[in-house]
């Protein structure tokens, strides 16, 4: 056999990556397999495991503060396929781990199988994708090679948008189609470059490409299509338009998901190809254009939010202005600056931030919608004293979204504010700033109507449970605001090595 | 010898493609499918051509399931072409 | 021998040719028979690129199967008359055409700048293949080298299945999808299933077996067969089976199960998750590939023939 | 020129081919069907890039050629999965088109639901 | 005795070329769908059968040779019921006219 060379040796604790992604894979063919209530005990039976697997690798990580990597068949690349998981893999992972089994457990009440059948259409199709959109978001974020990157993503659409129509009403069907499209350029397009960069390079491991990637038309090229790709499957403004009829239209507990932890994924493939697999292309341009269409979407998807008058839109709108700050980590992180640290670790807690503040509200806005029996904010008053749980996990998430401490919002968004007065860009600042404010605005026009006096009629009392699930959430989100200095070290771990021996 | 199939194997495949004609004019759509169908049978004999001037190995079995698919193809085409020309009902009385 | 660079040259005029027209054409049923013959012009362009594995599946999945469910939805769909959708304005035209023609010429551009020598895995592709067993180097990469890519694209298929089904209205649900044929199958279709599906199925099973050591495998000689269930079920011989069938669901997970087993016991036996024990690589091989046959033979009629549309037998 | 070089361009035409047909053609179907053409190019590319690995006795590198196979497995998938969808559109409207400009709708046009 | 086969391969693959002209040229210029259907099978049964025929002498194993044929039968069996099948379809809708 050839000798491995040591940066794609394999390490202890490997297999378990292998194991985060089986567990849930060997989850969809069971639920599937047996079918009706099976596939909901499944789904709950595996979340606790995949936890404990997403957990023990962070800890793995954390003590020897480099990657835990795995060969598949123990064959090394470029002929084999490794799994790596650094940093953010491991806090995206137990991220993932986290929402998914609140979106389970939120999910229990609304997809449990009907007595007296064995089988009912939606519950099995939901439990389903929720176990396959957890296997996707684990490839993508261990995930070493780029075709089995492709073939994640691809896993990711499948199990995304039949989840968007699960109702069925023809306007859920055109969201979920115009949603499929989308995607499907999407992953196309990263195929494309990925062909691009195999026609170049004769692999498409990430820490291959990254030694041997020069600035080539080729590279240029096969980082734009698959950039452009990326985008619209994260949409990011200006490809934005499918997310918040499809967002806002599917029931609230894969909303949560598709939200939260959805377009994270395809985000967290853009930060893998420009910070992992392409950092050798002489940077700045295509950074501070990342960087200013994210601008644009802070503004664009916070007036838009401001201006809907039902709860779930609002909110779909407002993950495209967060998506936008996402995207400011593409030039606050990049090359060798003394602000980079800042950068990272702002854009990395916002990502974090977000998916639990964003699947807290929208499992939020699915309890007030289920029993005030409509999602109308102006017909909101008194919800706040009929159900206290629910709209003050609406408004802590809203706290993380504003950016107002104590909240991770609030940590992510100070850290991007100061890595980009660092920076020198000033307009970045004003537009965060500026979002900050729209946010405040927009999550204002929730409290304050639900908060006002009034008599509302439930039509069903929320769930204790349920609302524990929105709360635990919330509150996951706001102490993430109180993260230590080594939280943001262990990000740094696996980052490449050019950016580590920085002053 | 090998050329000579070379040039037989373009003009099949000239031939059948400006049969492909019949697919932009129609008019219906049973003249559309057999354009086709004479594009599959045209182009498995060129592909047997092409194999036997050129060494690829296979190329048989492409061929091979060509031939199963072509077929397959005209099925699917004439079944659906059927149910979307006049209804059962006013064709089948009896 | 200088008359193969005129064919190559025809045939990529062809090729495009006819591909442009299933983007310009007026109605849809014209733009898919376009298709369907775009897709076996690729098929001999691919044996050109000597990747006869790749034409015997583009012919099978590329243009067969979804040819067959691009006309029969195209069919479904014309009968609605309500497909004409007001075009874009020419201004958006221009746009989409200056977008499309930029990328085609980058790409163009980066396609003649490709690196010489052209970077390869085959050498390594070579070295590993004596410990498959195997003579396919195609069949090695997919079974072998990257096995968890094809396992995981099993699950895509499995997951393309489920979510076709769940657009079917819930009183449906544990149903059969509609027939494939019409109501009265005419005699010359029962001969035309007498004589092809015994044949389709010897083909079929051939391609599968070949695929260790010639080009076939798995995926095209499951698509084979695919095919000739689609056709008996276009005659009416038998209808789609119920959604809720125990066999149905059991077939349709059965490579993916195998191969995910396997793949796990590799860690115990082999060292490696998806590792084969030295010695009996092939046998393991052709065990999964086995039932991949049988998934992917079940799994595009499946797809083709859509969501339950009929209520469950009690 | 040779063989491959040839492929690839055409892939580069029908990748663009398909692009276009993919923005401008207003039936889902079509875009379907636009979509199945920007993948085959993209396959070509592939295609290709393994036909100029030919090395080691293999008149090609297997890698490639096997991530085209596992990628019309896949395009298949999507193509019927699209579909289904297009079609139970068209039972529950009757139409089966995409609005031109969802941003263009009202955005409390969904009240009817409740 | 290989000039004779070489000749008997080009005279039997020219043979089925022409046929392919034939059946393209029938299908452009042929008036009606079923005469045009008539060119069609001529081409399909004729053509292929040709340069199937005159591909025979150059196989090198029995099984090769068996799998042209096979080819060839498939596209008989299929064509021939194929081409029933559109002739119904198109008699049909000459009846509903």
């Amino acid at each position: 056999m050839i000798e491995t060379p040591p940066a794609l040796a394999a390490t202890a604790g490997g297999s378990l990556l292998v194991l985060a992604i089986l567990l849930p894979c060997a989850g969809i063919l069971l639920s599937f397999a047996l079918g009706g209530r099976f596939a909901e005990r499944i789904a709950l039976g595996l979340t606790p495991i995949g936890l404990a697997i997403a957990l023990a690798v962070s800890v793995l990580v954390w003590r020897s503060g480099a990657p835990v990597v795995t060969n598949i068949a123990g064959l090394p690349p470029p002929l084999g396929i490794a799994l790596r998981a650094d940093g953010i893999s491991c806090v995206m992972l137990v991220t993932a781990a986290l929402v998914i089994a609140g979106a389970a457990l939120y999910a229990r009440a609304s997809f449990a199988t009907p007595a007296g059948v064995s089988e009912a259409r939606a519950p099995l199709a939901f439990w389903i994708m929720l176990q396959a959109i957890w296997a996707a978001l684990t490839i993508l974020f261990v995930g070493g090679d780029l075709f089995n990157l492709y073939v994640a993503l691809e896993l990711l659409t499948f199990a995304a948008v039949p989840l968007v129509c699960l109702a069925g009403k023809p306007e859920t069907l055109v969201a979920a189609l115009r949603y499929l499209l989308f995607a499907l350029f999407g992953s196309v397009f990263c195929l494309l470059g990925a062909a691009l960069l195999y026609g170049a390079y004769g692999t498409l491991d990430i820490v291959l490409l990254a030694e041997r990637v020069r600035p080539q038309p080729a590279v240029w090229l096969a980082a734009g299509l698959m950039t452009a790709g990326l985008l619209a499957k994260t949409a990011l403004f200006p490809l934005h338009l499918w997310l918040p009829p499809a967002h806002a239209g599917a029931p609230p507990a894969a909303s949560a998901v598709l939200s939260g932890l959805v377009v994270k994924g395809s985000f967290f493939l853009t930060v893998r190809l420009w910070f992992s697999v392409l950092p050798a292309l002489p940077g700045g341009a295509a950074e501070a254009a990342l960087g200013t269409l994210g601008a644009a979407a802070i503004l664009f998807g916070s007036v838009l939010a401001l201006r809907q008058p039902r709860l779930k839109l609002l909110i779909a709108y407002s993950t495209l202005a967060q998506i936008g700050y996402l995207f400011l980590i593409f030039p606050l992180a990049s090359g060798a600056h003394p602000w980079i640290a800042d950068g990272w670790g702002g854009g990395i807690m916002q990502t974090l931030s977000h998916a639990f503040a964003k699947a807290a509200m929208f499992m939020a806005a699915g309890l007030l919608a289920e029993s005030l029996g409509h999602d109308r904010i102006a017909e909101f008053a008194g919800a706040g004293r009929a159900m206290p749980a629910t709209v003050f996990a609406l408004g802590l998430g809203g706290l993380s979204l504003m950016g107002l401490p104590p909240s991770g919002g609030f940590a992510a968004k100070w850290m991007l504010l100061r890595a980009s007065v660092a920076a020198g860009h000033w307009v970045w600042a004003v537009v965060m700033l500026a979002g900050g404010l729209l946010a405040a605005g927009y999550v204002y026009r929730i409290l304050a109507p639900a908060l006002s006096d009034g008599v509302v009629v439930l039509k069903s009392p929320p769930q204790r449970s349920r609302e524990g699930v929105a709360l635990a959430l919330a509150l996951v989100a706001v102490a993430l605001g109180f993260a230590p200095q080594s939280f943001f070290d262990f990000l740094q771990i696996g980052r490449a090595a050019a950016t580590a021996a920085l002053p | 010898m090998n050329s000579v199939l070379l040039v037989a194997a373009g003009f099949i495949l000239l031939m059948v493609a400006a049969g492909l004609v019949r697919v932009l004019r129609g008019p219906g759509d049973v003249d559309r499918m057999m354009a086709v169908q004479l594009l599959g049978t045209g182009g498995i004999a060129s592909l047997l051509l092409i194999a036997s001037a050129t060494t690829v190995a296979g190329v048989e079995d492409v061929a091979l399931g060509l031939a199963l698919l072509a077929a397959f193809a005209s099925i699917a085409f004439v079944n659906s072409a059927e149910t979307d020309g006049p209804e059962s009902s006013e064709v089948d009385p009896g | 021998m200088n008359l193969l660079p005129v064919l190559d040259l025809g045939l990529a005029i062809l090729v495009l040719a006819v591909a442009g027209w299933t983007i310009a054409a007026r109605e849809a049923f014209g733009a898919v028979v376009g298709y369907v013959a775009y897709g076996l012009l690729l098929s001999i362009v691919w044996v050109r690129l000597y990747a006869p594995d790749v034409a015997l599946t583009e012919a099978a999945i590329g243009s067969g199967v979804t040819g067959v469910l691009l006309v029969t939805s195209g069919a479904r769909l014309r009968r609605a008359g309500g497909v004409e959708a007001a075009a874009p304005g020419l201004s958006q035209r221009v746009l989409a055409a200056a977008l499309a023609v930029l990328v085609a010429a980058a790409l163009a551009a980066v396609v003649l700048m490709l690196p010489e020598p052209p970077p390869t895995l085959a050498p390594e592709a070579r070295e590993g293949l004596a410990a498959t067993g195997l003579g396919n180097p195609v069949t090695a990469v997919l079974i072998a080298y990257r096995s968890f890519d094809t396992m995981l694209e099993k699950v895509v298929l499995l997951l393309a299945v489920v979510g076709v089904w769940s657009v079917a209205s819930d009183r449906f649900w544990g149903g059969a999808p509609a027939p494939l044929g019409r109501a009265r199958p005419q005699g010359a279709l029962i001969f035309l299933d007498q004589a092809l599906v015994p044949l389709g199925i010897l083909v079929g099973i051939h391609i599968f077996w070949v695929g260790a050591d010639e080009p076939g495998g798995a995926f095209q000689g499951g698509a084979i067969l695919a095919a000739m269930w689609m056709i008996v079920m276009i005659a009416r011989l038998t209808g789609p089976p119920r959604v809720g069938a125990r066999w149905l669901r059991l077939a349709l997970i059965a490579g993916p199960a195998v191969f995910l087993a396997v793949g796990l016991a590799g860690l115990g036996i082999a060292g490696n998750f998806f590792a084969y024990p030295a010695g009996f690589a092939k046998p393991i091989i052709l065990f999964i590939e086995a039932f991949m046959v049988l998934t992917i033979a079940v799994t595009l009629p499946m797809l083709v023939a859509g969501p339950p549309r009929r209520s469950p037998e009690p | 020129m040779n063989a491959s070089t040839l492929a690839g361009l055409v892939g580069a035409g029908l990748v663009g081919l398909g692009l276009y047909g993919l923005i401008v053609n207003p039936q889902p179907l079509r875009k379907i069907l636009a979509f199945n053409l920007i993948g085959s190019g993209v396959f070509l590319m592939f295609g290709i890039v393994a036909r100029r690995g030919a090395a080691a006795g293999f008149p090609f590198d297997p890698v490639p050629q096997a991530m085209v196979i596992t990628g019309i497995v896949v395009a298949f998938a999507a193509s019927a999965l699209s579909v289904a969808l297009i079609l139970r559109l068209y039972e529950e409207t009757g139409t089966a088109t995409l609005d031109s400009d969802p941003a263009a709708k009202p955005p409390d046009d969904g009240a009817r639901d409740t | 005795m290989s000039v004779a086969l070489d000749l008997f391969s080009l005279v039997a693959i020219g043979l089925g070329a022409f046929f392919f002209f034939a059946g393209a040229v029938g299908l452009l210029r042929f008036p009606d769908s079923l005469t045009r259907l008539h060119a069609l099978t001529k081409a399909d049964n004729l053509g292929l059968g040709l340069v199937v025929l005159g591909l025979l002498p150059r196989v090198e194993s029995l099984l090769d040779a068996l799998r042209l044929i096979a080819i060839w039968a498939l596209i008989q069996v299929s064509g021939a019921s194929t081409a029933q099948l559109i002739g119904r379809a198109l008699s049909r809708r000459g009846a509903a006219e």
